[in-house]
């Protein structure tokens, strides 16, 4: 088994706040890495060391075998990376086909404009909002946003997917679809890293995980490990009972 | 059928350059020449501003200093050097071009107010330069001989061949403008305009398309410039860099609706119709200035969107018509 | 050695100078800071500003300073009116609709004012004095003026940072949405800083006015040289302004010693472009 | 989807037309007589700037134009020989002080307005602009407030230019310092501009080939208002006399920090601000500044001149012509207001001199004009490579002094024939 992804001691400052620290890990061709951690324990700053948005200052980055820790974000998408936003950035003012065309259009397998409206379509028809197609993106409730926003991290047919809390804001009814959608898109064998707060999603969908807390990587396993790791539970989940209940449903 | 669905969006502005460029011969009066000339060079400008203003999101104040700069060096190779008219033009846009490249890839990093005020002081210095270049003549700049004329026919002759090159250049600058906002670039660059940095993390090269979305703005400013200081016979620091003209063409942008092919081609003649009409209109003439002023005002105020933005948003059937 | 002469005689007047650009700067750059808004009817408001004094010394006689209060209090609500008209609906649209709301504000002034006012120009032939200190000549008006952008400038730091609608404005600048979730008024506090603003372009002006003929388009040159200074002091902070005025003040004095004087506008906006561009935030902005 | 395109199509093909066709022609064109009547009304057309930086001046010039136009209408007209009489009617533009339009609209006057004669706009660069729509249709110009010397040498044949050109401006002046002080250093301090520019690259060899040293030379941008970094360095080059400056504005602001700052010079001369009537506006600051000057109201120029140069003498005296212009405006009148007079009165001279207002025939007759009025003698040159440069016109120096009430007046200095004051010089020192 290959590594996609592997990190190496990556580190991260902004003035004087150490938001990263030291985070090791690999992730392998196929599976769902799931990253969990309190709120601000660095998750989203790890996505964007990853992608290029905020590179580190220590530490490499390797990516299907090669070193892009510098890269740019624009470089990380043309190798076949793509991610989506917690907060979602739609392009507004254009439609939800030409938004879902720009993830086929710039990706790593570089389309013209007529190969990325098809699969544009077909991305749209996967996660349901074709129908919508020629909205504009702006008049999208947030519901179809974090769609869009998984639509078009799809459309450039990634080797890597991050996906930053995707779930969040929706109702139960709407998160058990986007949970199919998610574990379809393995199927497809696109290596996902996720990061989530609803637990019972992570455990049940993730492969491997890791926690964070204050930058730090205080644990990494597979569920059944987390849930049982007694530093997570402090850490995190607090409630031992609660992390019990989370392990019963997974 | 495929053929229309592609260029149906290219059809309204042609034709309205077109009827600019015929006008005139059919009525053969040369006021209207030389007014469609101006309506002409107004939507060449506005629509290669259109490529980084309209598509690209990024506010140049400063965007005439192309057409001085471009037009300085045609005049400098027309008359100093003994270049062709076509020669002269086509160096003027390059350079215009290649100073685009150079300062793109340096002031393109400022955003928002940032940015637009950059390209003011590149504009002032760039004024304050030529003023002392003595290459170009420092502050008396460069006169035409007569004689230059007589290549083309006389006087006369070239004043129409001028027109007729505008009408070429304002074609030239729709072809470009249509091209970039159909193309696969042209989306990338929508992308950035809507949100740079969501655009870097799906894979466009921001500061490499934000670059030649520059250069394409410029070229044809820098062509333009030649052809008008041809037309007029002489360039000087104060006529190639007015600041107030950049504005204007901002003006004619948001008029007529950025980010659309047609929007600046309507907004340079709406607002070059008005000003022609202003200036010379009894009523009018002492205040038009304020008049242009206030009417600015209001459809800032009001339809912010512009004219094409306006009717799109009104009747969505007219999207793939007012590309 | 020349040069040395020329410095010691040019830079304390460049100096003076300094500080009515670093005024007029202020009001572009605290309606920059505060509402992210341009305002490029700046120039036209410092040529009214002009004609005010023109107003109080040649038509009603008074000395030329007894003016500066009710010019203030006029640039204050005639900031409020244009805010009011031309800005607030724009307020939270892209910036270019609040760059040509406020641009056709300036084509409004400047074809009424030359209709009314002509390009002619208009001199208040006042004269303060002069100050002999070796080679070089302070000139009474300057003197003047500097202790008058000096008391603005206290006071408007007064105002910002002791009184309630001045920490109003700088929490309004700072994040208006959560100002507005804390209760305070954001349009009035909106409207008062595009007030303060015009009125400190106002005032410059009128104290400009002191030192060289003008016209109605003579605002345009300062307008140009407050973004300069706004950019060397940082957009949005006051006391920066100042700094920045006093700077390219400086620099108008040196230059001409070292080269001829039609550089300083090469270097003034080269410099402008080189700032931008290395420290966007200003030499005196917090470095992000 | 067809039909609304083509209804769209449609609307804006209409839309263009409409648009086109209402902006630019509302102006009607003034009616023209028919063959058959014998009054024909001439137009002249012009543009000015009644608006943008050179309002000022472009406004005077055309209040003597329109001075003289009153003048030859009220006295009936001029009487051709085959019986016509020829009127004439003013058509005019607003041109912003601005190239943008300049060309369209001298097109315009010409084609739609039926402008029989043209004069120039304002400025050098703008009358540049306009000529060559002057040229292409073969219209006479007859140009004043462009002095450069530029546009006159690129080989036309429809130019006529009524002021001394640039290059010649200071001559004068450095002749009579030449009696006053050959040993005076001399700055040249000019506005970086295509005029005074011009004036400085004609006065400096003329100043090296009278013995001047030239300690100073410099050039200021066009909107400079600071003058004390500009004076220091006067002060420090040692010199003792000031030539230059260059228009209104930046002129008159320069006179004024000359004075605030002491910058004790035995003699100033600046270009074109003090010849305004404003210009006492500065007070004090103007007392001794002098200007080279097209015309002067208090050293006109009389028939007994132009006997002794053996000239024909034509038109109104100066004191006529500045009680009417007086009349008409309320304003004493400057050399720009004699300058746009006088355009009216050449062209009337040469439509005499032709019997004709057929183009060739007035364009011959202003060829071979040689006379004198009260604004100096005028006479242009013909040769091919410098057509139409003003050739026949000597400029007088004025010098703002106090005359026995202490008012402020603008003295002649020189030349010394018609000079009605001593030079003040040094300029005293409050």
């Amino acid at each position: 088994m290959t590594s996609l992804l592997s990190l190496q001691g990556v580190s991260k400052r902004f003035g004087g706040l150490q938001a990263l620290t030291k985070v090791s890990f690999d992730l392998p061709e196929g599976q769902i890495l799931g990253l969990i951690g309190p709120n601000g324990a660095g998750k989203t700053t790890l996505f964007n060391a990853i992608n290029g948005v905020y590179p580190p200052e220590e530490g490499s980055i390797l990516f299907r075998g090669r070193d892009v820790t510098r890269f740019k974000p624009y470089e990380h998408a043309r190798l076949g990376m793509a991610r989506t936003h917690q907060i979602v950035q739609p392009l507004n003012e254009l439609t939800v086909r030409e938004n879902v065309m720009v993830g086929a259009c710039f990706g790593h397998e570089n389309h013209s404009l007529g190969q990325a409206a098809r699969i544009a379509d077909e991305v749209l028809e996967f996660v349901g909002l074709a129908v919508r197609s020629e909205q504009l993106a702006g008049s999208l409730n947030v519901a179809q946003k974090k769609r869009l926003e998984l639509a078009r991290a799809l459309a450039a047919r990634p080797h890597l997917l991050l996906l930053d809390e995707v779930l969040a804001g929706l109702n139960s009814s709407e998160i058990d679809g986007m949970v199919q959608t998610v574990l379809k898109i393995r199927e497809q064998g696109v290596t996902i890293l996720m990061i989530e707060h609803v637990m019972k999603v992570v455990m049940n969908v993730s492969d491997r995980i890791i926690v964070l807390d204050y930058g730090q990587q205080i644990a990494e396993g597979s569920p059944q490990e987390i849930a049982a790791n007694q530093r997570v539970i402090e850490a995190y989940l607090g409630d031992p009972k609660l992390a019990e209940s989370l392990m019963e449903e997974a | 059928m495929k053929l229309w669905n592609q260029y149906r969006g290219l059809i309204a502005p042609v034709l309205v350059v077109a009827l600019l460029a015929v006008w005139p011969m059919l009525t053969g009066k040369p006021a209207n020449r030389e007014s469609a000339f101006t309506i002409l060079k107004a939507i060449a400008l506005a629509s290669s501003l259109n490529i980084l203003l309209g598509y690209t999101g990024y506010v140049s104040f400063g965007h005439i200093v192309f057409y001085g700069f471009g037009g300085y060096v045609g005049i400098f190779l027309l008359s100093g050097m003994g270049w062709p008219l076509w020669a002269s033009i086509l160096a003027g846009g390059l350079a215009s071009g290649l100073l685009a490249f150079l300062l793109g890839s340096a002031i393109l990093r400022l955003r928002g107010g940032y940015f637009a005020l950059a390209t003011i002081g590149v504009n002032e210095a760039m004024r304050a330069f030529i003023n002392k270049f003595d290459l170009f003549g420092g502050p008396t700049g460069i006169t035409l001989n007569f004689s230059v004329y007589k290549a083309y026919g006389g006087a006369a002759q070239a004043l129409q061949t001028s027109f007729y090159i505008g009408a070429a250049l304002a074609l030239l600058a729709l072809a470009i403008s249509y091209l970039v906002r159909t193309s696969k670039f042209g989306l990338g660059l929508l992308a950035i305009r809507e949100n740079e940095d969501a655009a870097e993390v799906m894979g466009i090269a921001a500061p490499w398309a934000k670059t030649w979305a520059y250069v394409l703005s410029a070229i044809v400013p820098g062509m333009i410039g030649v052809l008008f200081f041809f037309k007029n016979g002489n360039v000087e620091p104060g006529d190639a860099f007015p600041l107030h003209a950049s504005i204007e063409l901002l003006v004619m942008v948001m008029l007529g609706g950025q980010g659309t092919v047609l929007g600046p081609i309507l907004g340079a003649f709406a607002y070059q119709g008005m000003r022609g009409y202003l200036v010379t209109s009894p009523v009018f003439k002492d205040i038009q200035l304020s008049v242009s002023g206030a009417l600015l005002l209001l459809i800032v105020l009001f339809i912010p969107a512009g004219a094409i933005g306006w009717l799109r948003q009104r009747v969505p059937l007219l999207r793939r018509v007012l590309a | 050695m020349q040069q040395f002469n020329l410095l010691l005689a040019s830079l304390p007047d460049g100096i003076l100078l300094g500080f009515v650009y670093g005024l007029a700067a202020m009001g572009l750059t605290l309606i920059w800071g505060v509402m992210n808004v341009i305002n490029l009817a700046h120039g036209p408001i410092i040529a009214l500003g002009m004609f005010s004094t023109f107003f109080v010394y040649s038509k009603l006689g008074l000395n030329p300073y007894l003016g500066v209060v009710p010019i203030a209090l006029l640039g204050l609500l005639f900031g409020i009116l244009i805010y009011a008209v031309a800005v607030h609906r724009v307020i939270n649209a892209p910036h270019l609709s609040s760059l040509l709301a406020t641009f056709s504000v300036n084509m409004i002034i400047i074809g009424l004012g030359t209709a009314a006012l002509t390009t002619s120009p208009y001199n208040v032939d006042f004269f303060a004095g002069s100050l002999q200190l070796g080679s070089t000549t302070l000139l009474g008006t300057r003197l003047i003026a500097a202790f008058v952008t000096l008391l603005f400038t206290g006071g408007l730091y007064f105002f910002l940072y002791r009184t309630r609608p001045g920490k109003h404005i700088r929490a309004v600048a700072n994040n208006r949405a959560a100002a507005e979730l804390m209760g305070i008024p954001s349009t009035r506090i909106l409207a008062l800083s595009f007030g303060l603003g015009t009125m400190l372009a106002a005032v410059s002006g009128a104290l400009i006015a002191t030192f060289f003929p003008f016209n109605i388009l003579s605002g345009g040159g300062y307008e140009l040289k407050s973004f300069v200074i706004g950019v060397l002091g940082g957009l949005g902070n006051p006391i920066g302004a100042l700094f920045g005025g006093l700077i390219l003040g400086m620099l108008e004095g040196i230059i001409p010693a070292f080269l001829e004087t039609s550089w300083v506008p090469v270097i003034e906006f080269g410099l402008f472009v080189a700032i931008l561009l290395v420290r966007p935030n200003g030499l005196f902005g917090a470095k992000k | 989807m067809n039909r609304k395109l083509s209804i769209l199509v449609t609307f804006f093909a209409l839309a263009s037309l409409v648009l086109a066709a209402c902006a630019p022609g509302s102006v009607e064109a003034p009616p023209v007589a028919d063959g058959s009547d014998t009054e024909k009304t001439v137009v002249i057309g012009f543009t000015s700037s009644l608006t943008g930086a050179q309002e000022v001046s472009s406004k005077r010039q055309v209040n003597g134009l329109t001075l003289w136009m009153n003048q030859v209408n009220a006295a009936g007209g001029i009487h051709l020989s085959d019986g016509t009489v020829v009127k004439f009617t003013a058509q005019t533009y607003d041109d912003e002080s601005n190239k943008e339009r300049v060309q369209e609209l001298y097109t315009r006057l010409i084609t739609e307005d039926n402008a029989d004669f043209l004069i120039s706009p304002y400025s050098s660069g703008l009358t540049a602009a306009a000529s060559i729509i002057a040229e292409q249709n073969g219209k006479i110009m007859i140009t004043a407030g462009a002095a450069e010397d530029d546009a006159y040498k690129t080989g036309n044949t429809s130019l006529f230019q009524l002021y001394t050109p640039g290059s010649q401006y200071l001559l004068s002046t450095v002749d009579m310092l030449k009696t006053l002080d050959p040993s005076a250093r001399v700055a040249i301090v000019h506005e970086n501009d295509k005029f005074s520019t011009s004036v400085v690259e004609g006065l400096k060899p003329y100043l090296e080939s009278q013995g001047f040293e030239v300690v100073l030379e410099e050039g200021y941008a066009s909107d400079t208002t600071d003058f004390g970094p500009v004076i220091n360095k006067i002060v420090e080059s040692g010199a003792t006399v000031l030539l230059g400056g260059g228009h209104y504005p930046d002129g008159s602001t320069f006179a004024r920090q000359l004075y605030e700052r002491k910058a004790g010079l035995k003699f100033i001369s600046l270009l074109v601000a003090p010849a305004d009537s404003k210009f006492p506006e500065l007070g004090e600051a103007a007392l001794g500044v002098s200007t080279s000057s097209q015309w002067e109201l208090s050293a006109t120029h009389t028939p007994e001149e132009a006997a002794a140069l053996g000239k024909e003498w034509y038109g109104p005296s100066g004191q006529e012509f500045a009680d009417a212009y007086l009349a008409l405006t309320g304003d004493k009148p400057t050399y720009h207001a004699a300058g746009g007079y006088l355009t009216g009165l050449i062209l009337q001279k040469a439509i005499e001199a032709a019997d004709s207002v057929d183009p060739d025939k007035v364009r011959a007759a202003l060829e071979a004009l040689d006379i004198f009025t009260f604004y100096g003698g005028i006479k242009f040159d013909t040769r091919a490579e410098a057509h139409g440069l003003q050739i026949g016109h000597e400029m007088v120096v004025a010098q703002w002094q106090r005359n026995d009430a202490g008012e402020l007046v603008r003295q002649v200095i020189w030349p010394a024939n018609v000079a009605t004051a001593a030079p003040l010089y040094p300029i005293p020192m409050p």
